[in-house]
């Protein structure tokens, strides 16, 4: 299982701050994947993401046990 | 007990205690930035904020930016801590110190870590005004924005 | 009781204290600059230091400093204070605290008020090493010295 | 009467922190007494001077009940 988390307007908008799927998948297929079953999540398609806790390419494959985050423009400080 | 030097919590910050991880015999100077909750920004009246973080990762970026520090500034010591949860007018949201040998390196230093917070750290802040509530983005809008551009309102040079 | 924002004390400087002086609903920054007591300057180590000043004088310029912050950055409130007396390695010689409503300017005024200084205000530094002793004269270099230059060694870039 | 502040190393090598001089002069003209007072106390040549805790010019008159005070190279901070 792939763990996926959602952060602020993302988690917002989707109801959801973690979402899982079973299957292996690049960055990009997962995004493409969120964007269906949420296509009014326009922020989707410009966050980050990061795998393990470190930003990832769109190419990176995403294994079982992994976690992936979409990380909408950030804003601490 | 373990000092953390990079931390998020959700308490309020006491500056005092970060000023004192970053202390050194060689440090000449220690410049800190406090960030505070604003009230007004370009004419708009925050009522509270409310900060999210992913927090492993919020961590392990901070402590990537005081190892950026340590590279570019000799001998420098860095300790970060930003507060989530809701903030009012006047708390603090992130304290930033730096020790160093000589007054210059301490404050670029500074100046270079709430530049990165606002780039690679997964901290997000929602505004609550009077007549509404919404996520801010992108500060620095030098970010990758495949599809889109951020609103202009949401660009807020603070 | 009053609040005095530029102050000489001979007592022990709490930073907390002096960033209070300068909170403000608008300001989403603070900046504080702490000088303290380094032990090792260009290879020489020093036991402890000695400071003095000009008192009414060197508030005076303090406050002096204040008020070209406020001409120079909108909306700034800035407190000084610089502690005299004997001091030890790492304690704080001086506190600069200013809170800006954005982050450059507090970045920029607390600098400049450190450099100001070092220019303006009549407070003055004895090192004292394990072998000797002797008041630090021009850290700047561009003061005036009509009959002559500060030798090399008195100038240090802390 | 004036009175005339030294600090810092011209205090150290006058041995005096505080003097007095009864007629007016000008900075210049109290410098130059001083120096003729305290010929190894070089400092004096190049401190800068402040009436009344103003920097002031040497051809500035320091009158009855002023306060003279001669600042070597500052060092606070």
């Amino acid at each position: 299982m792939i763990k996926i988390l959602l952060f602020a307007e993302l988690e917002e908008k989707t109801g959801k701050r973690e979402l899982s799927v079973s299957m292996e998948m690049t960055v990009e297929e997962i995004r493409k994947k969120l964007l269906k079953d949420y296509p009014h999540v326009t922020g989707l398609a410009s966050a980050m993401a990061a795998v393990n806790e470190e930003f990832a390419d769109e190419s990176v494959k995403v294994r079982q046990g992994d976690l992936i985050a979409f990380i909408p423009p950030v804003s601490g400080g | 007990m373990t000092v953390k030097n990079f931390e998020i919590i959700e308490k309020p910050i006491e500056v005092d205690h970060i000023i004192r991880k970053v202390e050194d015999r060689n440090a000449g100077a220690i410049n800190t930035f406090i960030g505070t909750v604003r009230e007004m920004t370009k004419g708009k009246k925050t009522l509270y904020l409310k900060y999210d973080a992913y927090i492993p990762m919020a961590e392990k970026k901070l402590a990537q930016i005081g190892k950026e520090i340590n590279d570019r500034y000799a001998d420098a010591k860095v300790a970060i801590t930003h507060r989530i949860g809701a903030l009012e007018i006047s708390d603090i949201a992130v304290v930033i110190a730096v020790s160093t040998p000589h007054r210059a390196d301490s404050f670029d230093a500074s100046r270079y870590a709430i530049e990165r917070i606002k780039e690679i750290v997964p901290i997000w802040k929602k505004e609550h005004w009077e007549d509404g509530e919404e996520w801010i983005g992108d500060q620095l809008e030098n970010n990758a924005y495949p599809l889109g551009v951020p609103k202009e309102e949401d660009v807020i040079d603070d």
